[in-house]
């Protein structure tokens, strides 16, 4: 039974996105009178796990743009590239794009990656979005016409530590893991943490393939910290620290990054997590998300975890900034980007706007919610902002 | 001087045809130039000398990140950079030989694979002196005789590491030294029998395709302006073994035409079938062992044999 | 103390995991003189069948466990007999059933990710992960699970070798092909079985480590490079090699990262050295074939 | 022949396995251009004999001596390096190279361009290479292999095979070829086309020293007999007087009742 049923859900997932892809398509058909858009996106790589949903909200945002006529006059035409994760490949991909003529790039990679097709976009300077966190990319290269619309991971733990003030936290673990992006957020926790006065008196890393978190638990647990700061990315090693973390009966919060919004971990780490607070970017009582929600909700039949909010507004933030230029020159809409200030989209807490005002990173520092894991799903928002 | 007109007229194809390209043509092309390069030395290293070590994009990450090191933090100009960075390598491809070598078969391979895992240890763990996970970035190619070295530029350079590389390899192959490295992968205990020091000319090869791939390496590092550690891991380690056994193992034909296949189906097929590309390109790798070890330059090999046969055949 | 202990009990099922593995190495290698850097794959691909046993169609875990092992056992025995079995007897050089097998794991991976994606799926240990206390040694369910059925495979691998007949002509052929098919000892069988039982040893590997974090694809590659570790490092000659260098790869990697001060990113460079300094030092590893005859 | 100075001299040649001594004590000499035969029973230490000489083996005690220079226990390349080349029992070609190109590789250790002159292309360096593929050529038509110059060494039969190793051996300009049974497993006109290939090699002055098995092979051809049992000595002499050794008949050749008689 269980197997049928999983089959027929990967079956309709395929359809779909077949479907969308169609629908995305469609109206392509002269390619002179659409307004093309590239995404570098990993399809067969190790990021492929949140790259793929985020893809889902990229490709439902197109659509629905198209349905409603477009933009200026043209519909959108997504032109889809997989880089597996592959730095050097996403570069080359990035290049095959503006090639081919796109008006703008929508990174779905990681940031190694993300950062490698950077120095091909520089040289044209077309504008390049991602939601990636890494606090980095906007900060190593000055690359004038690249957006980043995710929340940093500066903001995530100015957040967390925001939520856990009233916690008076005098000392704290930081775990991570070793992937680029969980060693990129367990850095500027570390600052964020330092800069709030709090001690970090443990940094432990759960590589890859591990077999268990035990020694680096047991560390934590011997430093005996006020709260445990989660960075790590990876599905199948945080879960082997949330086993740990039961196994040796701590308890102490336990605060996580937004990779912990990954729905994977309420299959893998199921009843593990009961009361794990962690940094979500899209608070569901906001108008703009509930309007994705509302049509993701039609499209899939199914309430959306936050993963396809972050292509939703990589593809809106677009859309708005085009309208906007009233043209698809890059010049043009790099200054509709960075103009977008005030425009808000499903990512943020209520109330809150992108705000590029400051730098090309723009989801707003009050943006980040806190929620909580309640009956192994997750919970209300218990915080927002860094205040 | 025929022979020679000839190199100087490849090398002339080869270096018009980055100016015919559009820029992502143009990408693809540096690339590919720099994957072939790296499949010519290696195909030295382990269809030649049949030494199956998996540390040959290690030392292209380690040239690439020592020169761009000692280029942006130790303040080195790059004519220094580069030949600093070619001595850290060749010594420290002379340390992993002196040791390595002794191994056989699969134990090579081991040690080599743990090398290389190493490497990507230290990169990630470097702190700013690698940039760590991210790697480093931010960087540009000086201006070379006063001349600022755009996409055409770099993949000219590309090809004189490339033809370098082949040309020396060449030469030395056809020498008492290629004879000496193929004795070797054939029957180690003849080869020694007949006055050939195993372990030195192990060594010696080991640490100057090692060189060659540091170099190209270097080049590479000056495509996109960044090195980061996942380019250099084991997964094109692999691949690059595979363009050797699909081309055809020992044959620097077969190693060119190994690479130029496996890159350009990655760049092109995928596009087309997907993710299925990569499992018909682990079929593609079964299947060729199985049926022509020599790989395809064996099967031409074996139907212009056929032909000559047959030909001979009507003619008596 | 009792950390330690705790400890110990982790690492040695964390070290019965890699035992397995190197076993499956292990028993390729030994008739055959081949190493199938696809055991890891096999590792994978045996916790993948447990998952779709035990979590999608719900069988019960003690027809899943049996049931993924033998998927795996087939495998296994399918890859010998349309990879390395015409290599063999066209008399390929050594390499050659290396390499095919290197191909093949690139297409086990690719067919798994084809077929499951990049996700991570939970798979349930059928006592679940209750702490248990023996004595002073305290762990969860699971890693009692681990040790007591790694200790019951390896037990019977070794009475299998050192107390049947069949065993004895593994041993013989392992010590001598020709010789052996000179004494009337089935080659191709032999090869062929060689095969199913690593497979299914690493089937073995992969399910009982499976629900301690998720089963997914990228746990392939540490399952190849953790298994052939421990087996140089236990030796390639001995069935106990194996799980005595397991289990000594994984204290030195889990002692190093609770009690060495060093970044514990830094630690993961613990494998590779050991693994290196093995193969310089004694490449033979710690237990020596016994002498022949 | 009798008066010239020893090439190699062999004194107190030891070797053990374990508690088993293999070769117990071996002296013996051999001289430019003859050819000395290598006998004994199965066990007796003759492939023992021959793996130390060549460096595979390291002697347990003794020594060699090379134109008075020790030379024994010097890896096997540097043994060839001295002029002392061998072939193997079982062939043992380079089976990914042309059988010219296997010749050719014998001829490494007349090698004396550097790789540096090899990268520079010098005429010295490239003179070499082709005195060396000429040195290959004329050697391959010595022995008789001119129709498969270009030949894989896989198509080869195992004859050829064995004249292939001949060949390749005499390319390193030995002075002193080892041969390990060569005449096994050739068929009786083979056996007679290497009997005149090794007579040829001595007339050009190249000692050689033959272990073997068929006496109906070694004895005609050999100027002298060492016979082997139990690792040590028990006679040396010309063919017909060991012929006659009753020690050398009890211990082998009596068995294989009068096995030089029609020689």
């Amino acid at each position: 039974m269980g197997i049928a049923r999983t089959m027929i859900g990967a079956g309709l997932r395929v359809l779909g996105v077949a479907g969308l892809a169609t629908g995305v398509m469609a109206g392509a058909a002269n390619a002179a009178d659409t307004i093309k858009i590239g995404v570098i996106t990993d399809k067969t790589g190790n990021a492929r796990f949140y790259a793929e949903p985020v893809l889902q909200g990229i490709m439902l945002a197109t659509k629905i743009a198209n349905a409603n006529g477009g933009v200026l006059g043209k519909k959108i035409e997504l032109l889809i590239e997989d880089d597996s994760n592959k730095p050097d490949v996403s570069a080359s991909k990035a290049q095959k794009l503006i090639d081919a003529g796109v008006v703008a790039i929508i990174s779905n990679s990681s940031s190694t990656a993300t950062q490698q097709a950077q120095n091909t976009t520089i040289k044209t300077l077309i504008p390049q979005v991602t939601h990636n966190g890494s606090d980095t990319l906007t900060r190593k290269l000055d690359n004038k016409c690249f957006f980043q619309i995710g929340p940093l991971g500066s903001i995530q733990i100015r957040t967390l530590m925001a939520y856990a003030r009233s916690k008076k936290l005098k000392t704290a673990s930081l775990v991570t893991d070793n992937s680029a992006l969980g060693q990129i957020l367990a850095k500027y926790f570390k600052i964020g943490l330092e800069k709030s006065g709090v001690k970090v008196t443990v940094e432990e890393v759960i590589p890859a393939g591990s077999k268990s978190a035990l020694p680096q638990m047991q560390k934590v647990r011997a430093a005996k910290t006020d709260a445990i700061f989660v960075a790590g990315v990876l599905a199948r090693e945080n879960t082997l620290f949330f086993r740990a973390y039961r196994q040796l009966g701590l308890k102490q919060p336990i605060m996580g990054s937004f990779n912990l919004s990954i729905p994977t971990f309420l299959r893998t780490a199921k009843g593990l997590m009961e009361g794990v607070t962690f940094i979500d970017a899209m608070d569901p009582a906001k108008p703009e998300a509930q309007a994705f929600i509302a049509a993701y909700q039609k499209e899939f039949g199914k309430k959306p975890f936050s993963l396809p909010a972050y292509g939703w507004d990589d593809m809106n933030f677009l859309i708005q900034a085009i309208k906007r230029a009233g043209s698809t020159d890059k010049a043009k809409l790099c200054a509709a980007l960075q103009g977008s200030t005030g425009w808000a989209g499903a990512l943020g807490a209520k109330g809150t706007a992108y705000d590029f005002s400051k730098g090309r990173a723009g989801f707003n520092p009050q943006g980040a919610v806190v929620r909580v894991i309640k009956n192994n799903d997750h919970g209300p928002v218990v915080h927002s902002g860094t205040k | 001087m025929v022979a020679l007109m000839r190199w100087v007229g490849g090398a002339a194809v080869l270096c018009v045809i980055p100016f015919l390209l559009q820029p992502y043509e143009l990408d693809l092309y540096r690339k590919l130039l720099f994957w072939v390069a790296l499949a010519i030395s290696y195909n030295f290293l382990f269809g030649i000398s049949g030494q199956m070590a998996l540390s040959h994009f290690a030392f292209a990450g380690i040239g690439a990140y020592a020169v761009v090191i000692l280029m942006t933090q130790a303040g080195l100009p790059l004519g220094l950079a580069v030949v600093v960075a070619l001595a850290l390598a060749a010594a420290l491809a002379l340390i992993v030989a002196l040791a390595a070598t002794r191994l056989e078969g699969f134990y090579l391979a081991l040690a080599t694979l743990a090398f290389a895992q190493l490497l990507i240890v230290v990169l990630n763990e470097g702190g700013s002196l690698t940039g760590a996970t991210g790697g480093l970035t931010n960087y540009r190619l000086p201006p070379i005789f006063g001349f600022v070295i755009g996409g055409p530029g770099t993949a000219i350079i590309m090809i004189a590491v490339l033809l370098a590389t082949l040309a020396i390899l060449l030469r030395i192959d056809r020498s008492w030294f290629g004879r000496a490295c193929r004795a070797i992968r054939d029957n180690s205990e003849a080869a020694a029998a007949m006055g050939i020091d195993v372990a030195r000319t192990k060594t010696i090869a080991f640490t100057t395709t090692s060189v060659m791939a540091a170099a190209a390496g270097m080049v590479y590092a000056f495509f996109d302006n960044t090195v980061n550690p996942p380019v250099f891991g084991i997964d094109n380690a692999i691949m690059l073994l595979f363009m050797v056994i699909v081309g055809g193992s020992g044959s620097h034909l077969g190693a060119i035409i190994g690479a130029v296949l496996l890159k350009l189906s990655q760049d092109f097929l995928e596009p087309i079938v997907g993710h299925y590309h990569a499992l018909g390109f682990g079929v593609i790798v079964v299947v060729a062992i199985l049926i022509q070890p020599k790989g395809l330059i064996g099967m031409w090999d074996q139907i212009r044999a056929r032909r000559v046969a047959a030909r001979k055949r009507a003619a008596s | 103390m009792s950390d330690l202990l705790e400890l110990l009990v982790s690492a040695t099922a964390s070290g019965c995991v890699y035992g397995l593995v190197a076993l499956a190495y292990l028993l390729v290698l030994r008739p055959t003189g081949v190493v199938n850097f696809a055991s890891g794959e096999w590792a994978m691909m045996g916790a993948f069948a447990a998952y779709v046993l035990a979590g999608m169609l719900e069988v019960p875990t003690v027809v899943a466990i049996p049931g993924a092992v033998l998927v795996l056992a087939v495998i296994g025995w399918a890859t010998e007999w349309f990879t390395v079995r015409p290599l063999v007897e066209r008399g390929a050089g050594h390499l050659a059933p290396i390499l095919a097998l290197l191909g093949m794991l690139v297409i086990y991976h690719q067919a798994t990710l084809l077929v499951f994606g990049g996700e991570n799926y939970p798979l349930d240990g059928p006592f679940g992960f209750n702490r248990v206390e023996l004595g002073p040694f305290a762990g969860t369910s699971q890693s009692f699970f681990i040790i007591v059925m790694t200790a019951v495979i390896f037990v019977a691998v070794w009475l299998f070798f050192e107390r049947t007949v069949w065993g004895k002509s593994f041993e013989a052929v392992a010590i001598n092909r020709r010789a052996a098919a000179l004494m009337g000892i089935n080659l191709r069988l032999v090869t062929a079985l060689s095969f199913a039982g690593g497979a299914a040893v690493a089937a073995m590997a992969g399910l009982l480590d499976g629900p301690r974090g998720s089963v997914e694809v990228n746990a392939a590659l540490p399952f190849a490079v953790q298994g052939f570790s421990a087996l140089i490092i236990g030796g390639i000659n001995r069935v106990e090699g194996a799980i005595l260098g397991g289990i000594i790869l994984a204290f030195a990697e889990d002692l190093t990262r609770r009690y060495v001060p060093i970044p514990s990113g830094l630690a993961l460079g613990v494998t590779p050295v050991l693994l290196i300094a093995f193969l310089l030092v004694r490449p033979t590893g710690l237990l020596r074939a016994k002498e022949a005859g | 022949m009798t008066g010239e100075q020893p090439l190699i001299e062999v004194r107190g040649l030891t070797k053990r396995f374990g508690g088993l001594t293999a070769v117990d004590g071996l002296d013996f000499e051999i001289r430019p251009g003859e050819v000395l035969g290598l006998i004994g029973p199965n066990g007796a230490g003759k492939s023992t004999t021959f793996n130390v000489i060549s460096g595979t083996y390291q002697a347990s005690a003794g020594s060699m001596r090379l134109d008075g220079e020790e030379i024994l226990g010097l890896p096997p390349h540097r043994i060839a390096a001295r002029g002392i080349m061998r072939t193997f029992q079982h062939n043992m070609p380079f089976e990914g190279m042309s059988v010219a190109e296997n010749v050719m590789v014998g001829a490494q250790t007349t090698v004396r361009s550097t790789l540096g002159r090899i990268l520079l292309g010098t005429a010295a360096a490239r003179a070499e290479e082709q005195a060396i593929r000429a040195r290959a050529d004329e050697l391959i038509d010595f022995v008789g292999l001119s129709e498969e110059r270009d030949a894989e060494v896989t198509s080869l039969s195992f004859g050829q095979g064995r004249l292939l190793e001949t060949a390749r051996a005499l390319a390193g300009e030995p002075r002193i070829i080892l041969f390990d049974e060569p005449a096994a497993g050739l068929t009786p006109s083979e056996c007679d086309r290497l009997g005149v290939i090794i007579r040829g090699i001595a007339e050009r002055g190249i000692a050689v020293l033959l272990i073997e098995h068929d006496m109906r092979f070694l004895l005609p051809l050999a100027d002298r007999v060492i016979v082997l049992n139990f690792g040590q000595k028990i006679a040396d002499g010309t063919p017909d007087t060991i012929r006659t050794d009753p020690a050398v008949v009890d211990a082998y050749l009596g068995e294989a009742g009068g096995v030089g008689a029609d020689a």
